[in-house]
């Protein structure tokens, strides 16, 4: 991981980190915080604690999102932090919502200027944002908007499973990783495990994000961790709760920041100062998929 | 409790209801689902409200998650729209693009489940900032899913408390739009559905045929000034204002002892 | 299907069968021609042998397509002779590209009053065709085309298993399925092999299908025959070759349809026509995919 | 050929060719086709042509489908570009909706094949209709994907016979845009790529900076008068017209042996 975010990012880059509550690149996160990035700006549908910890970390600039908030927990933060008080630094928003950012990255994914989408009429969100338009419909309709393509600097997406040219499997919620994985000028591709091209190729219907489309492709197990990895591990609810009181003040992310992530080299070294009994906690029992069968033709 | 002999169940009729507010605002909220309809589930109340329902009068009630789970089939209480409990034993997955393009905006969804910061007369939400949206005084999580669930769904539900600063004249920034400035301002803007009922820790209040609040019952105990009073602007009443029906006992009893046996929502 | 196609179908009609050059409904197919309907509006990107057998029937008098052939054998003969000489009768048709025709059905599965494409332009199609107009978008761009939304009728999608309530897996290729599914008004669903819920439910990245857009659930074994189901059997490219001499003429179309359409009550007659070595060799050996763990949460 | 010497490659030196024009076609489409690129295949001959290439000189080519399959890894001929031989074993199937706009419209495709029955200077492409729209002549299959190769691959490649008919001055129908009237008409629609080459059973043609067709070699035994007679407009050849290299014998033995043992296509 070290190679390829130091290969992939540069400062200013706009950096996607995917995965919408599942499967969240928090090794890659961890990993631009060591590097020491400066004025990137950070993109992300629910910024979840990864951005709140690289945000207290001083490399955003600028943050693009639609749901800022610790998931079911509360407030995130070193966020507010920022955009309230300009601490650690001020940085500029672009806020959307669900709908509109995703549509955004589905317009790059697919090459188009624009996407129309039936959402924004009646919100102020449109007064705030010059990237959210009208589009006059050539068959006539009711009012509807546009958004723009959304083509980030580099993405980081994370899969249970790929091959070694980057062609994943994902299963459980896919969030927008099927758009922002083509939508991304350089992709990084996480995995819980790396398996024979053979995997893959037994079961293409499964393969969310093509090997063409993935730059770096490393093997990261629990590299989700504290969310978590749909079949190999929950999300750590306790890390989520706790970073709550962590995030209080900025001194308090800072102390954490360098026991936890300045402290370690990678993500290894990460997970063994996890205890591991918390690490067993997390394992679910094995429910397998049944088969399905696509014939030797 | 050692007594064998069922328990009559006019034990709620004492004068210390043995209900919390939450439990109230729980199946008040499940009373508004019907069988077989789709719903976009938020966590905690909501979520409790539809796995209410679902065990009770609406067996075939798909439960469906702003992360793309369809027809979920939790085995324990979410801890976020994302929680993997979700996808396992669910119908299906999608993507969230294609959530919220064919499901929201393909007019899929029937309810809705909204929340918010503020609330104006109209069903108007703000879930972004109060204050200034250039130099807000809180930040809040902003819109999410909200603006398209409250654009798409068929109807929408609020659950919230009822205090006066949650139901400003006006909201600070509309996240979210409900009859806008009335139901023909909503109309105008091409919109699905709108708010069909607000629940709070008070009252159920309902929108008049112009699209206005009007609060239609008063949980047990709660008086008409005291609604007021947490209402930022002159409130209608129902004319034949009624008391909010209470939860039964075996809608208790689901609530405590299998949907939050650990008391994580339910107060 | 007897009962499906009965209270579906009306005369008049709009119908899409699905499936790109997989899981074709055959069975369906011939249940309309034996219902005998007239005027039927048919839907297809590839209207392929099963539609050539529709028009030679009467019973279409109105062809949506994009591509009209006898795929990897030649000319479609039937669809011709009407297009040409108004034999059996004349029909109407209504020309797109396979991006344009699905992205038709793009927008009626997204509730969107049009799709943007890149394509049509610099072609003579958009002076053919009114529903191929220009948009412009609100950020600036070359020419880009768009078309309005297709929501047929009524549209038959064929899986290899689903569940009562209409949940199905599809794999192998799924072609426009998961997007007439959800645009069409009133949907069957016909598959291989009707499964227990908890098999839907235990791969759920795999439906395609959501139960909640279905209305009714046949099961038929083989009834795409002789087009494929993956992992279930092969074309019967005997078949396709085959209908290029019967479709020589309307004559000897309508002896085939006599005996094979007309002639039997069911699908299950006219799988009993066949030769079993013919149906014997048509079945792929096994190869099963990979499986994935869920995980019990 | 019971001699256990083996033969001097010089065998195809000799007058009488010892492959096919099909074979030559087949041999020079697949020698346009670069390592590592994506290339949206055709059955037929584009199908020998990407299969050749990726057993010689570009093993990491991926061939993709119309029909949704991506990087298709197929143990016999396929029969149609849907079927089952081009899923089982594929790294990827992607519904159509997402093969066209994600992969197609995405700029994901490095070549495309393209067919027609009618092709002009520029390269533009009839396969809709011969004679007039509303009432054909000839009704030809339509466009299928061809409009959107045409307009989305990085290039294109045309495989055709070469025939008076079909190289008429003017087309009765563009299908598919080539240089439009000229590579400027293309650039002006904004369109990607553009027709890189036409290959025929009597040359390779190329398009010079213009747009216009032009002659870059002539196969084997072939005069400019036969192409000149089999193209409907005065036809530009390049300043230094040469040969079109010719088969070797490791492909025909590829194509005879391993990829299309049964003669389907290769006559």
């Amino acid at each position: 991981m070290h190679t390829a975010i130091d290969q992939a990012v540069s400062d200013g880059d706009s950096v996607y980190l995917a995965g919408f509550t599942h499967l969240i690149p928090f090794a890659a996160g961890h990993e631009i915080v060591r590097q020491g990035y400066t004025d990137l700006h950070l993109i992300r549908a629910t910024p979840d604690l990864i951005y709140d910890q690289l945000i207290a970390a001083g490399v955003a600039s600028r943050v693009t999102f639609s749901w800022a908030g610790n998931p079911g927990v509360g407030s995130l933060r070193a966020f507010r932090r920022a955009v309230e008080d300009g601490v650690p630094n001020a940085i500029e928003i672009d806020e959307y919502t669900h709908f509109g950012l995703t549509a955004r990255l589905a317009a790059g994914a697919r090459g188009l200027p624009f996407m129309p989408v039936r959402t924004f009429a009646g919100s102020d969100l449109p007064e705030q944002n010059e990237n959210i338009r009208r589009v006059e419909s050539p068959f006539g309709d009711d009012e509807i908007y546009a958004v723009p393509p959304l083509c980030p600097n580099v993405a980081v997406v994370r899969a249970q499973r790929g091959d070694v040219s980057g062609n994943a499997h994902v299963w459980g919620i896919p969030g927008e990783i099927p758009e922002v994985a083509l939508a991304a000028e350089t992709v990084i591709l996480s995995v819980e495990e790396i398996v024979d091209e053979q995997v893959i190729r037994s079961d293409p219907n499964r393969t969310l994000v093509p090997g063409s489309a993935v730059d770096y492709v490393v093997e990261e197990p629990y590299g989700s961790h504290p969310s978590y990895a749909q079949g190999c591990y929950d999300r750590d609810n306790q890390a989520y709760l706790e970073w709550n009181e962590i995030s209080e003040s900025q001194a308090s992310i800072e102390e954490w920041l360098d026991e936890w992530v300045y402290g370690v080299t990678d993500r290894r070294e990460y997970l063994e100062k996890l205890d591991s009994e918390r690490l067993l906690d997390l394992k679910p029992s094995t429910e397998y998929a049944t088969p399905i069968d696509m014939g030797g033709y | 409790m050692t007594d064998t002999e069922p328990e009559a169940d006019d034990s709620i009729d004492s004068s210390e209801p043995d209900y919390t507010s939450t439990e109230l605002m729980v199946t008040t909220a499940a009373r508004e689902l019907r069988d077989d309809e789709s719903v976009l589930v938020g966590v905690g109340v909501p979520n409790l409200a539809c796995n209410l329902a679902k065990r009770t009068h609406a067996p075939n009630l798909r439960m469906i998650y702003e992360s793309g789970t369809i027809d979920s089939n939790p085995s324990s209480l979410p801890l976020s729209i994302g929680d993997p409990v979700l996808a396992t034993g669910a119908v299906g997955v999608v993507p969230m693009f294609e959530g919220f393009s064919k499901y929201l905006q393909g007019g899929r969804i029937d309810v809705g489940f909204l929340g918010g910061a503020q609330i104006d007369r109209y069903g108007n939400i703000n879930s972004t900032v109060i204050g200034d949206y250039e130099d807000p005084a809180v930040r809040l999580p902003g819109s999410g899913g909200a603006c398209e669930i409250a654009s798409n769904a068929h109807r929408t539900l609020v659950i919230t408390p009822h205090q006066k600063r949650r139901f400003p004249e006006e909201v600070d920034f509309v996240t979210s739009p409900g009859y806008v400035d009335g139901r023909e301002g909503r109309e105008e803007l091409g919109l699905r559905g709108g708010p069909e009922a607000i629940i709070t820790d008070l009252a159920v209040m309902r929108f008049d045929e112009d699209g206005e609040l009007y609060a239609e019952t008063l949980h047990p105990g709660v008086s008409r000034d005291e609604v007021q009073n947490a209402t930022g602007w002159t409130l209608a009443f129902a004319d034949d204002v009624e008391t909010t029906p209470t939860p039964d006992t075996e809608d208790l009893r689901l609530l405590r002892e299998e949907l939050d046996p650990d008391g994580v929502y339910l107060e």
